[in-house]
Parts: C-alpha cells; structure tokens; sequence
C-alpha cells in the first residue's frame, strides 16, 4: 500500500532498493551467522570491499544530480568526498585518545612528532561525535555552496566550469599536502581505532558500517529520487536542457544549481565519511583531480541521468578494478582508459539506457516476422539527457 | 526489461563475491604463498615496479634451491596502483583471500601507514625495504630500509668531518619523512653547535619542477663565507630537474655539494650525471659495491631481467636481506605460522650484499653498514666512506621530543613497540 | 519616476539605449515606446540590432546608457532575466526553445505564473486551477492530443506554438516574440497571425520579424530599425513608402 | 667560471697544501735547474701516496707531485681528478683524454690498460686540492681559458702560496679579462693576506667593484679588519647588498618570464585544440609526453650511431615530434573526437581516458623509469648578466617558446590554412558550402595542436623528467592558462602565462612553492568567477552557443 503509494509503479526503484537491501542483509548474515571455513561464508575482506563500493555509489549518486539532471559537470566532487571523510577521520583520531603511538592524550601522533604543543582550533570539538556528524556534512555544504554561488552566480558553465571545479580540488589537495595545515599531510589520517567506542575491526563493526552504507545509499537514492520527480527537479531538468529559457520563465537559475550542487555536496561528504572507517585512511590523494573524473565516469557508465545507473556504474566499475588490479594488474589503465572511450563513443546512455535497448532490439527481431513492427517502449532511462549537459 | 537487467546484475555481484571468498579455501596446501605488494601503475610504479621483480627474481631462486619447508613459494603480485586505500585493501586480499605467508611490499611511508592496522589485525608479516622516518615500531613489520640514524646522521657527520661543512641547507619535499628527518637533523645540528642562522630548511610540493628559485637561494645561502652542504630529502620526480637546474647554475660538488637520501641508481639512470660528479648519497648498498656476493647478485639479477644494463639499488638489497631473512626464519620455525615466524625472525642474521652480515633486531629495524657514495660520471657511485662497524636502525630517535624515551622491544616478555622508558610503560608517553 | 507624464504610462520605454560589442554599436541611442494593449511589428535587416534589443529589454544584456521602463516606472536595466520575467515580460526566441526531455504538459506547467521560489517549487504539488489552465492553454495551442508526448518529439511547427502556449501559461503584460514564423509552411503562418492578434487582445506584443505577408496579416504599426537605431516608424504601407527604407532594406 | 662562486672555506684543509705548493712555487720559479734525479725521486715518492686508502695521504702526493715539478703534473693530476688516475700493483698509470694509458712516473705510453688497475680514491676533498694545485700549475698556461680559471680557482682558495705567481702572472698578462681575474684574486689574496691597512683598503675597492655574490662572501670574511677597513667593508656590503636586492627582484621576474614561457608552451597547443575548436583535450599532456619521448629515441639513435650528431639532436628532434604527436593528434581526432563534435563534456572524458591508455602504452614500451634526455652543449651551464645568472637551458626555453608562438600568429593569421580554419570555427556551414573540406581542417587542426603540443615536449625534456607522468604535470596549469588568458586568442595565452608564471615566482619567495601554488590556483578560480570568459574575451554574439 504504502510501497504503492511512494513507488507508484516504478519497478526499477523497486527492483533497486530489493535487491540492495536483499544484499545487506544475506551478507550480514553469512558473514556473521557462519563460520569462516563453511561454504556460505561471506568473508570480512569482501564486506569491507562491498562497503567501499557502496560509499562510491553515493558519490556517484551526488555527481549524478547535478550532472545527469542539472547539467553541470564538477570534475571536483572528490574534494567534497574527501572533505567529509576527513571530518570523520578527525574524529576517529580523537577516538584514539592515549591509544597513539606516543601516548599522547589529545594530540594525534602526527602533531606530537611535530613538534605540536596543542590542538589547533580547528580540531577543537572533533571528540564529540555529533559535532563531527554535523562537520560532515557542514565542511562540504559550505565548501559547495560558496564554490556554487560565486560560479554559478557569474554563470560559469559548461566546460570552463569543469576547469574550476577541478582546480579547486587540485588546490585542496596541494593544501592537505603540506604538513603544516595540521592534517597529516602526505600521510593523511590512519590508524583509527573505533568509532562511538566500539571496536573498527571486529566483524560486527565492519557489517554494521557495510549496512549503514547501504542505508545511506538507499536513503540519498530515494531522496534523489524524490527531488527529481517533484517541480523542483522538472526545474533542474529544464535548466540543464534550455538554461535561458528557464531564466526568461522567470526561474532564478543560479539558486536552483545552488541548492543541488550543495545538497550534492553534502551527499559526497557523507558517502566520504562512511567510506574512512571502512578503508581505514584518509589522506590528501583522494582529492587528486584523477579521483573525481574517475567518479564521474562511473556515473556515464551506468548510466547518467538515471540514479540506479550512477549507482550500478561505480559498483561495476570498481569491482572491475578489484578484479583487473588483482588479476592483470598491467592492463587495469588500458582497461579503464578504454572504457572511458568505449562508453562515451559508443554507449553515451549508459548501461541502464543501452542494455534495455539492445535486449528490446533483439526482441524485435526475434518477433520481426511474426508481428508487425511496433515502435519501441522507451527505456526506463527516457528521461536522460539528449545534448551535452553544458 | 530493465529489471531482468538489474537480476542479472545482482547476480554478477554476488556471484563475484562469493567466488573472491571461495578461492580463500580451494588451494591446496602444495605451495608457501608470498605476497608482492608493490605499484605497478601510478606515480610510484616508477620506482616500485623493480622491487616486483626482485621479489619474483628472490622467489625463482628459492625455488630452484628446492623451496622452504620442502615446499615451493609462489608469489602473489597485486596492484594498489599507488592509491593508498588501495594498499589497504590489497594487504586485506592478499591475507584473507591469498593466504599469503608473509608480503613483501610498499614504498612511501603513507603506503605503510595504511596497510599497518591491516597487518597487525590480520596478524601476517609486512617486509619493508625502504629507507624511512623511523618512529614506528610494529609487530607485524619488518623494517629492512634505513631508519634516519642508519642514513642522514652518518651522512651528515661526513660533511661535517670531511668536508668541513658548517652551514646546511635541508631541502626535501613537504612530506613526513623529509620533515621529520629535517626535525632530527636539525636537532642533531644544532646539538654539535651549528647557529640556527646556518640551517636553511625549505619544502617544496611533490612533483616540484621549476627549482630555478630554490637553487638561486642556495647559492645566496653558500656565498655567507662558511662551507656550506645541502642535504637533499627531495621526492623522485622532482630529483631530476632539481639536478638539472643545479648543474647548469654551475653548483659543483666542490663548491656546495649536496647529499641525498632518496637519489640511488634508479633515479640517476634517468639523468645525465657528467655535471653531478661529486654530489652525495648515503644509502646501505650501492651497485658499485665490490664484492664477490654483490657482483653474484648483479649478473643474476641482469639474467634475470635480460638487461645488461639494468642497474641495482639499496631498496633491492633490502628485500635480498628481507626475504632471505624470512626463509631462514621460517625454517627455523618450522613452519609458517605468523606468530611463530615473527618470533623466530629476531636474531636472524644473514649475509648483505656489502661484504657483512645484517642482523634482525628486537625493534624489528637491521643491522647495517652506512655508505657514502659521490655520484660519477657514469651513474654509479664512488664509495668515499663506509662505516667501520654495523649501525643498528634507531626507530624512536633521540632527537626528537616526543620519542626520545622510548624504546622498542618485541621480544617477550617486555614485547613492546613504544615502551617509555622513563615512566617504565608500554604505551607511549602518555599517563 | 523614470518617465515624466506621459498617460497612459507605456508599458515599455525604450529611450537612448547604446550597447556596445568590443567597439561595435549593436544599438545606436535606439528609443521606443510602446503602449498598453499595443502590437508592434519590428522589421530590419540582419545585424540591424533586433536581437539585442530584446536581450536589453529582458536582461540579458546591459545598455552602456540608456533608459529602459516597464509600465513607466519600474526601471529594467538593473534587474536580471528572472525578476523581469516575474514582473510579466515574456520572451519567445527565434528558434523554438522548449524543455525536450520534459512532456507537453510539464513544459505547460514549469511556465505557469506563480512558484518561482526553489523551496516552494520543490513542495509543489499541482492545484486543480492549474490543472484547468493548462488544459485552457492546450486547447488553445492546439497541443491537447500531444499533452503526455515528449516535446522533443514534437515537430517544428508544434513547438513553437508550444513555446507560445508557455509564453501565455507566464500571463506576461508584454510579450517579445522573435520570428515566431520562421520555418513554417503558409498556413502555419496564417494560423500564427491569428493567434498572435487573438493574444494582442489580451496583451501588449512585440513582435520582430522579416515575413512581410506576415507582417501585413497582422496590421499593425511598424517600427524599422537600422544600424542599432529607429529609421522609419508607422503604418505598414506608410513605412513602405519611406525612401531610407527602401534604400537600405526593401530595395534590395 | 660558475665553480669561482663558493668555496671559500678551505683554509683549515689547504694548510699542508699551501706549504708543498709554495715549495712548488720557488722550485718552478728559481730552481730551474733542479737535478732531474730529484725530480723524478720527488715525483716517484709522490705518486707511491696515491695507492692509499688514506684521503689525507692522497691529498698530500697532490701536493707533492705538484712541487716535484715533474712534467707531466698536470696531466696526472687532471687525471686524478677525472678519476683517470689509477693504481696497477706498484704502478701509478693513467689513461689520457684519448684513452691511451700512460705510465705516470716516466709518461710512456703503454699497450692498453694494466691488469688489475683499480682507480685512486678521490672525493670533493681531492678535487679540490686538485683543482688548487692544477690553477697553481696553470697560471701561466698558454690558453687564456686556464689561465683565467686558474685565476678564479687562487681567488677562491687564497692561497697565499700562489702571490709570487700571481704578481708574476699579473705582469706579463695581456688578456683584459683574464687580467681582471688575476687582479681580484690579487686583492683577495691580499686581504686574507698580512698585507697593510693601505694595500688592503685598495684590495677592498677593487673587490667591492665585483659587486657580486662572491665579493660579498670574500669581504664578510676578511679577518681581523682595522676600523678603517671594517667602515670601508661595511660600506662596500652595502652598496652590494642593494644592488643584490634589485638583481634579486629582477631575478624573479626573469624566473617567472621562464616559468611563464614553460606554462606558454605546454599551454599554447590547447590554445589551439580548445581555444580555437573547443574540443577538451584531457590527453594533451601526453602528447607533450610523446613530444618529450620522441627526444629520447632520437638521443638514443645518435648515441649509438652518430654521436657527433649529439648537438644537433634537439634540431632532428623538432620536426620529428611534431610529426609523432601531430600523427597521433589526427588520429585522436578521427577516431574518436570527431564523433563527439558539440559535446564538449564527453570529448573531456573520452580524452581523459586516452590519456590513461597512453601513459600506460609508455610505461609499457619505455618502461616506468626516467628516461635520460642529454642537454646538448649549448643548452648547458650559464652566464652571468649583471647580477643575475641566466641558464642556457631556461633562456633558450624562453626564445623558443615566443618563437613558436610567433609562427603560430603567421600560420593562423597569414596562411590559406589558418584562413581556413578560422572560417571553419566560425561557421562551419558556410565554410563547408564554400567548398572548404571541414574534416580536413578540424583533423589538421587538431594535429597542429598536438603537434605543437609535441615540440614542447622537446623542450620540456631538457628541465624535467621524461616519464610517463610528465604530461599530467602540466594538464591542469595549462587549461588555467588558456581559461584565464581568455579562450581562442593567443595574446591572452601569451598574457594568461606569463602573468601566472611572474605571480608564481613573485610569491615563492614571500610563501614559499607550496603556498605560492595555492594562493594562484584560488586566485585564479577567483578571477574566472569574476570574468568568466578570461582575460581577453571574445565579445558579441558568436560566443553566446
């Protein structure tokens, strides 16, 4: 009833969150309920592993509402990721109180061999896990929306928007180098101990953040979800396909990219956070500009413009990196480089807008002489974008 | 249709995670696993790439020596691309899934720091081989690179004897090892009576390319009357064009010569080096070293990667002493359990390539002999100085005020990586 | 007050408006007025200024100097696209610009005056008025079998009567519209004219176009522009007649 | 010359030096006729110091040697410091610049190298005594070019052995420059010298008219100065501490034209690819790479086949990595751009992923290691300007690039094909209705940018690395230079790189490199935010697509 009400009859949401949920929970099981040497047993590395790449489907998720539905393409959104992870990692490093190597109550490792007397101001409050939860979120909305207001408010768009983004990430990550911002430099954030007092590596912990990714994911999914499909998404769909019209119709354009390149943000910070207790690290690479294109190409392999695509693209694509690195690990950029033109010459919808499409042309032709020609359903993914999305 | 699809991709997933989990159990116990864990892509593949090799030449040898236990080794090469959660998660598959017995692996620090917990929760072994920051000790590492005390000290203590330095300039990239061998070096200077005007520290981004500004500064620097030194902890890539601006502003190694750290064969292979004669690098090994095991080593290792020209560097002969260090350890163990190995490791000593024999310490640093090389027009070093005896690796330096108390020691019953001696506690210098 | 006393207030002022490009004059001390309830037909050779001139009025283009006033007071020239929308200025572009990837009647519904507000819009749900408008302008542009189509699949002459129907669904005081009749067959033109004077009654219009039958079929006054400045100014066959525009514009 | 900077801290070693030296001197000066039995016994007992172990040992048959007047020192000891010098059993054997081997107490010539040879221990340590000795023994060479490096290496030892030689030198020296030289050594000899108060004030004035680093370095450390001298040192500091200061600040904006003109040429072919058509071309770095590749096999070649060719390689470099990476720039556009005309964003990722192919299609071929590209001879070392130090390498850097930003400014603006291609860009219909075949000019296009791309490479390769990554380097500052220039016009690269170049090197100094970076990297996201559409825009209506 209630299902009905919310989904109406969109199979694919349905599909999507039974089957991710159908995951969390089997995983959880067969990794908990049995013992490591029976066949059903999920081991511990690929809950972590699964966890990571439920992170990167957030992430993914938050590149796709800005550019699957508002057309802007940030080649930066690792900076907001990162960002959120190293909220979370500020806080871990306080988790390990007297714990370090040094024995240093307050100060983490790194600033005792510093040199460091005391915290930096900007540390100050991390200890406190909702401050931090708050951060999480504060850091990357902040960040978003002070970046998303002076570009967009001179109407910076397309490709020249695309530069920016990346050099503001590739300045954040000059900046987090230097050891000097208090950050950990080159080495970043590590050796975390446990979060809210429990213990970070026992299984439980590991399934708990595994699960609470996957809760995290179906929630921003079903959130994109329902901005998308509301007026408020029409808008943005607008924007992305005719921005001056939608300003002749008197839309202030600049608010509407605000609101989702900052709510966008705030996805991507908390995808980050979940993802640093999982991989235990955070440091200044993540915010390589390489990172987020990669994470934009994800979402064009799945499939832009449709949620469950962004987040199959990041899954399929990482897990193919976890496969190729492991089994031909030369070939894993000649592999990821060829995708990356592979998908845009020759598959721009995507997975989610090409498979159907191939599986409908089959049909066709299977039942080509029995049947008159009839025109083909539109895939789910009618709604992707026609034109580029600058 | 989508949803067929979306079946169809559920499936895929979980058929790869089951068949990641099931390989754990199927291999039968028919060989000793090893684990390589080096960049074979990314911006450290440059200098990691060649370590695999070792690692696979090391294991090829064995082998044909008959194995260990009885069995063959076999190694496990994976890439973690030099993204660094990525060394995470392949230390967690090459323990968990591969089973490996021990892995021999990572360069940067940061790249240690993060498989770190992954060793110490999973309980295997991590060989380390290159020359680092020290201040870590941990159970589930070996380290087999120079710890500071092992490199710059001595290299310093040259400059100062030989060449009557009295005036340094620190140069390295903002990362922790430069800064933290630039914090010990400078306490250390200022220990022997060197004025805090006659130390110039400066950092420069990785990857720095444009040094036109820094080596002007450092002429300026030198020109101040007192003999002056540069001792180089500056990253890989940013080493050639440094040597470059450095040889055509005309700094000879006579007027300001300058050491490093992190500058071996490898790098200098990329450079022409008639204009560096005479500028420094202390390691543990050079290639130009003369003895019959090294030169044993060379021509195996040029057979092996069928190259005559292909040069050796120290972070090799550590993985040669690491790796030969753990096949006698885990036949003296018997076996390759995790536990009994890193117990069994403590004490082992075996030969190193420079004529002596490197001992496993019980902070899990070696024994090593420090060498000061200058670079000649060849690309090789001209050894000028080797320290008479062994030098333990120091990995709590004294000349740091966080650690200068504690000590390391993983033998039971103290079996401790940062015991403080002054409050007689394991566990740092906290209460 | 930006116009003394003329009554009744023009809904649009236009008075010495210069806008330069990199040195050149796209508009030359261009003035225009138009009043309530008037249908202006703007007429002039390429590069003649028509376009900027309606990016001034709505905009998107800033004069250098230059007075520009809606209903006599309220000052345009330093507001930007979206306020001079809300305020009831609707703009048609030449090539039918509507929302492709959105249905007919979503097209209809984003243009419906009223929730501009990000916030607003994203609670929105929509009323039974305007359910009844947007079934009014579908009839009215012809569109109501195409309702659930997508606009991109719509054919030329479709979107643009889409794009009209938008452009009412604002209920705009002033309407500019751009070669509304390029690229259509005779009877689309024919059609246009009429729905343009039915929306005349209703609406100032300003109209810029180069179809001279269309332009009759109106009957309206005419304004010839030049250089980025008014040349002739009247009745169609009065304008016609003027040597200068036959000189630098119909002779040809 | 550049060696005559340092070095002045040698009194503590040099001291057994300088008394074998001044020996050596009276013994070349007055004992003409010095039995040549003691000659060679001296010789012979020097020579037997170098078999040591013992640099202090060695240090003192430098010494020795030189004094023994045996007349093949010079060789010998420019053989130790080369490290030709060698120890074969007893022997002390040296292999000249030619590579025929010498025996060096008799200079017979011997058959190929003694068995068992093994080279004489040196270090810096050697080689300077080495160098004072030899600039002791060459004062009065007959080339110029030794006598005026055997000036500046007594002024940097002040060596006081070496006054009787060089007053001597002095009065039968012709060459205005090497004259010079000797003077200021004169004068610094005499300063650290137990001349009086008078000559010394002298000394100081002639030394102050160097103006330079070293005669600041010199006078800092006169000893024990009389009052007068301390007033007339410290006045002599600081006009030349000022005038440093000016040289230094004119020294950063020189740095910064040089770094500026780096950030030109990497930039200035994305000038073109997505300036003039506005295609993203992620992979434009890696045709850089290929540019700085293609130097490196033709290096190789001459190396081993035609080394006398060394010189010019950079010259068969050119044409041939424009060519490579011009090749790979048509195919890159026929095969995969061309598919992705007015989908500018895809174009970024298709080409991002290119770039990921070809790094790794080098590591492949190359292997991950630097790949060494030589400096020819006229790119190395360095000449003084006032007070500023010029590399040849950097300078050459800085013509060639305005150069080939100028032939570009020819080929588009004066050439039937630039012609065509900006009528291509501006209106592709029309240029295709009036007969010009729009493919053609879009792939040729492309291939002029890459090639261009690739002749910075040639460049590139003589400052930095040549690996796989040295395209990604430079990716991310060249579109900053080409978006904040102002896109399609190569003034505002011009501008765009030099003005971000000067900043940068301008700030260096004030934040250092890391901070400098970020403070331009901010300002320049800043300044895009402010003017969108760059430095120099294009206007009007064609831009607005």
């Amino acid at each position: 009833m209630i299902t009905k009400r919310i989904f109406g009859n969109d199979r694919l949401t349905l599909w999507f969150l039974g089957i991710l949920f159908g995951v969390l929970a089997l995983v959880a099981v067969l990794n908990l309920a049995t013992t490591p040497d029976s066949a059903f047993h999920v081991p511990t590395y690929a809950v972590a592993l699964m966890g990571k790449y439920l992170c990167y489907a957030i992430l993914a998720l938050s590149i796709d509402l800005v550019w699957g539905y508002v057309g802007i393409l940030s080649l930066g959104h690792g900076a907001f990721f990162a960002l959120g992870g190293y909220a979370m990692g500020m806080y871990l490093m306080r988790q390990i109180g007297p714990r370090g190597v040094y024995g240093d109550p307050i100060l983490p490792d790194f600033m005792v061999f510093l040199n460091w007397k005391e915290l930096p101001w900007y540390w100050l409050g991390f200890d406190n896990f909702f401050f931090a939860m708050f951060m999480v979120a504060l850091v990357p909305a902040l960040l978003a929306f002070v970046f998303g207001y002076l570009a967009f408010r001179s109407r910076v768009t397309g490709v020249y928007l695309s530069i920016i983004t990346q050099a503001m990430t590739y300045a954040l990550l000059l900046a987090f180098f230097r050891n000097d911002m208090g950050f950990g430099g080159n080495n970043g954030l590590t050796d975390f101990k446990d979060l809210l007092g429990f213990n970070l590596q026992t299984d439980g912990m590991r399934v708990t953040l595994f699960v609470s990714s996957g809760i995290l994911l179906a929630a921003c999914y079903l959130l994109c979800r329902w901005i998308t499909l509301s007026r408020f998404g029409k808008v943005l769909i607008a924007i992305r396909d005719a921005e001056s019209r939608t300003r002749f119709m008197g839309y202030r354009v600049e608010g509407y990219k605000v609101a989702a390149f900052t709510l966008s943000g705030i996805m991507a910070g908390l995808a980050g956070a979940l993802y640093v207790p999982q991989v235990g690290i955070i440091n200044p690479g993540e915010f390589a500009p390489q990172n987020s294109i990669e994470a934009v190409v994800w979402v064009a392999v799945g499939g832009r413009g449709t949620l469950v695509g962004a987040a199959i693209g990041a899954i399929v694509v990482n897990l193919g990196k976890t496969l190729f690195t492991g089994w031909l690990p030369d070939l894993w950029l000649f592999a990821l480089g060829g995708l990356f033109v592979f998908v845009t010459l020759l598959m721009p919808k995507g997975i989610l807008g090409t498979v159907p499409q191939l599986l409908e042309m089959a049909r066709n032709r299977r039942a080509q002489n029995a049947v008159a020609e009839k025109a083909p359903d539109a895939p789910p993914s009618a709604d992707a974008p026609k034109g580029a999305g600058e | 249709m989508s949803t067929r699809f979306t079946k169809w991709l559920a499936g895929a997933v979980l058929g790869a995670t089951a068949m990641v989990g099931a390989t754990a159990g199927a291999k039968a116990e028919d060989t000793i696993k090893v684990g390589v864990l080096h960049s074979l892509s990314g911006t450290m593949a440059i200098s990691e790439t060649t370590l695999k090799d070792v690692m696979l030449m090391l294991i090829e040898e064995q082998n044909k020596k008959g194995g260990v236990l009885g069995m063959k080794l076999e190694p496990v090469v994976v890439d973690p691309a030099s993204d660094w959660p990525l060394f995470a998660e392949k230390a967690r598959e090459l323990i968990s899934v591969n089973k490996v017995s021990a892995v021999f692996g990572c360069w940067t620090s940061v790249s240690r720091k993060s498989v770190l917990p992954v060793f110490e929760e999973l309980d295997s072994i991590l060989f380390y081989p290159v020359q680092y920051e020290g201040e870590e000790s941990s159970r589930n590492i070996f380290y087999t690179g120079a710890a500071p005390n092992q490199q710059a000290i001595p290299a310093v203590d040259y400059l100062m004897e030989e060449e009557g330095v009295e005036r340094w300039v620190l140069a390295g990239t903002d990362y922790v090892y430069p800064r933290t061998t630039n914090k010990i070096l400078e306490a250390y200077l200022k220990a022997k009576g060197v004025a805090a005007d006659d130390i110039m520290i400066n950092y420069t981004p990785f990857g720095h390319s444009d040094w036109q500004t820094i080596v002007a500064d450092i002429k300026k620097f030198g020109s101040a009357g007192k003999k002056t030194a540069v001792v180089s902890t500056i990253n890989g890539d940013a080493n050639v064009p440094f040597y470059k601006e450095l040889a055509n502003q005309g700094i000879a190694a006579t007027d300001i010569p300058v050491v490093a750290f992190s500058v071996g064969e490898e790098e200098l292979a990329g450079l022409d080096t008639s204009n560096l004669v005479g500028h420094l690098a202390a390691w543990n090994y050079f290639m130009s070293v003369d003895t019959p095991e090294n030169a044993e080593f060379i021509e195996k290792w040029q057979a092996f990667t069928e190259n005559p020209k292909r040069v050796s560097n120290d972070p090799m002969e550590a993985h040669v002493i690491g790796f030969n260090m753990w096949v006698k350890a885990v036949e003296k163990a018997g076996t390759t359990d995790p536990d009994a190995v890193i117990d069994a490791l403590i004490g082992v000593s075996v030969p190193n390539l420079s004529g002596g024999y490197s001992t496993m310490m019980p902070n899990h640093h070696i024994t090593k002999p420090v060498l000061i090389g200058e670079i000649e027009a060849d690309g090789q070093f001209n050894i000028v100085s080797q320290t008479s005896g062994l030098i333990m690796g120091d990995e709590w330096s004294d000349y740091l005020e966080g650690s200068k108390d504690l000590i390391s020691d993983w033998r039971a019953p103290l079996s401790c990586g940062n015991f403080n001696v002054a409050t007689g506690k394991c566990g740092g210098s906290g209460e | 007050m930006l116009i003394g006393d003329i009554s009744p207030k023009p809904i649009l002022y236009v008075d010495g408006v210069t806008v330069t490009f990199d040195g050149f004059r796209a508009l030359n001390d261009l003035s225009l007025v138009i009043a309530p309830g008037e249908m202006r037909a703007i007429i002039g050779p390429n590069g003649a200024g028509k376009t900027t001139m309606m990016d001034v009025i709505t905009g998107k283009t800033r004069p250098d100097v230059g007075t520009v006033a809606f209903n006599g007071d309220v000052d345009l020239t330093k507001m930007d696209e979206a306020a001079i929308a809300q305020l009831g200025i609707g703009r048609k572009f030449q090539k039918p610009t509507v929302f492709e990837s959105h249905t007919v009647r979503d097209n209809l519904q984003l243009a419906l005056a009223g929730l501009r507000k990000p916030f607003a819009v994203l609670f929105a749900r929509e009323t039974a008025k305007e359910k009844e408008r947007i079934d009014e302008l579908l009839v009215l542009t012809k569109l109501t079998e195409a309702v659930d189509r997508m606009a991109g699949d719509l054919s030329h002459g479709q979107k643009q009567w889409l794009e009209i129907g938008m452009l009412m669904a604002q209920e705009p005081a002033l309407l500019l519209v751009d070669e509304p009749v390029a690229g259509m067959t005779d009877a689309e033109t024919e059609e246009t004219a009429e729905l343009l004077v039915e929306i005349n009654k209703t609406h100032s219009v300003v109209v810029v176009e180069h179809d001279m039958t269309f332009v009759k079929a109106l009957g309206v006054k005419v304004t010839v522009l030049h250089e980025g400045s008014v040349l002739a100014e009247g009745p169609l066959d009065q304008v016609q007649a003027n040597e200068r525009v036959i000189e630098v514009y119909l002779g040809r | 010359m550049m060696r005559s900077l340092f070095l002045r801290c040698l009194r503590p070693l040099a001291a057994p030096v300088l008394a074998a030296v001044m020996a050596a001197a009276f013994v070349l000066a007055g004992l003409m006729a010095a039995a040549p039995a003691a000659r060679a016994d001296a010789a012979g007992d020097a020579l037997a110091l170098f078999a040591s172990k013992s640099y202090d040992d060695i240090e003192k048959g430098i010494a020795d040697l030189a004094a023994s007047g045996h007349p093949q020192a010079i060789d010998i000891l420019s053989a130790l410091g080369d490290r030709r010098l060698h120890v074969a059993g007893d022997a002390i054997v040296f292999e000249d610049a030619a590579g025929t081997w010498h025996d060096a107490l008799t200079g017979a010539a011997l058959d190929g190298e003694p068995a068992g040879a093994k080279a004489v221990r040196a270090n810096n340590r050697i080689r300077r005594a080495v160098d004072a000795a030899l600039g002791q023994l060459t004062l009065m060479s007959a080339d110029a070019g030794k006598r005026y490096d055997a000036a500046l290496s007594v002024f940097k030892s002040r060596d006081q052995a070496s006054l009787p030689l060089v007053r001597s030198a002095l009065e039968t020296e012709q060459d205005g420059k090497v004259k010079r030289a000797l003077q200021q050594a004169l004068a610094a000899l005499t300063l650290y010298g137990d001349a009086d108060e008078t000559a010394k004030l002298e000394a100081i004035d002639v030394i102050a008219d160097m103006g330079n680093q070293d005669a600041l370095a010199t006078l800092v450390g006169v000893p024990e100065p009389t009052p007068a001298m301390a007033e007339a040192i410290s006045s002599a500091q600081d006009a030349i501490e000022s005038s440093l200061a000016i040289w230094s600040g004119v020294q950063s904006v020189y740095y910064g034209i040089s770094l500026g003109s780096v950030l030109l040429l990497a930039a200035i072919g994305l000038a073109i690819t997505f300036g003039v058509m506005g295609v993203i071309n992620m992979a434009h770095g890696e045709m850089v790479m290929i540019g700085a590749y293609t130097t490196f096999m033709v290096q190789e070649v001459i190396r081993n086949s035609a080394p006398f060719l060394f010189d010019y390689s950079l010259a068969i470099a050119l044409p041939l990595a424009f060519l490579v990476a011009g090749a790979v720039g048509v195919a890159i556009e026929r095969g995969i751009i061309r598919f992705l005309y007015g989908r500018p964003l895809e174009t970024l990722l298709a080409t991002f992923g290119l770039s990921l192919v070809l790094q790794q299609a080098v590591r492949t071929i190359f292997g991950p290691t630097n790949r060494e590209v030589g400096n020819p001879s006229w790119m190395s070392g360095a000449f003084d300007l006032g007070g500023l130090t010029l590399t040849y390498n950097r300078m050459w850097i800085i013509v060639f690039a305005f150069v080939v930003l100028a032939i570009l400014m020819v080929v588009l603006r004066r050439t039937a094909f630039g012609l065509q291609m900006r009528a291509v860009t501006q209106n592709r219909r029309m240029a295709g209705s009036m007969g010009i075949r729009t493919n053609w000019v879009d792939s040729l296009t492309f291939g002029l940018g890459s090639g261009v791309a690739g002749i910075a490479g040639v460049a590139l390769s003589q400052i930095d690395n040549v690996s796989p990554n040295l395209g990604q380097g430079y990716i991310i500052d060249s579109f900053m230079v080409v978006v904040f220039g102002g896109v399609g016009n190569l003034w505002g690269t011009l501008v765009g790189a030099l003005t971000l170049g000067i900043t940068n090197k301008l700030l260096e100094p004030v934040a250092g490199a890391v901070l400098g970076k970020i403070i331009v990297l901010v300002a320049l996201v800043l300044f895009i935010q402010r003017k969108p559409r760059g430095l120099f825009p294009q206007k009007g209506r064609a831009v607005e697509r």
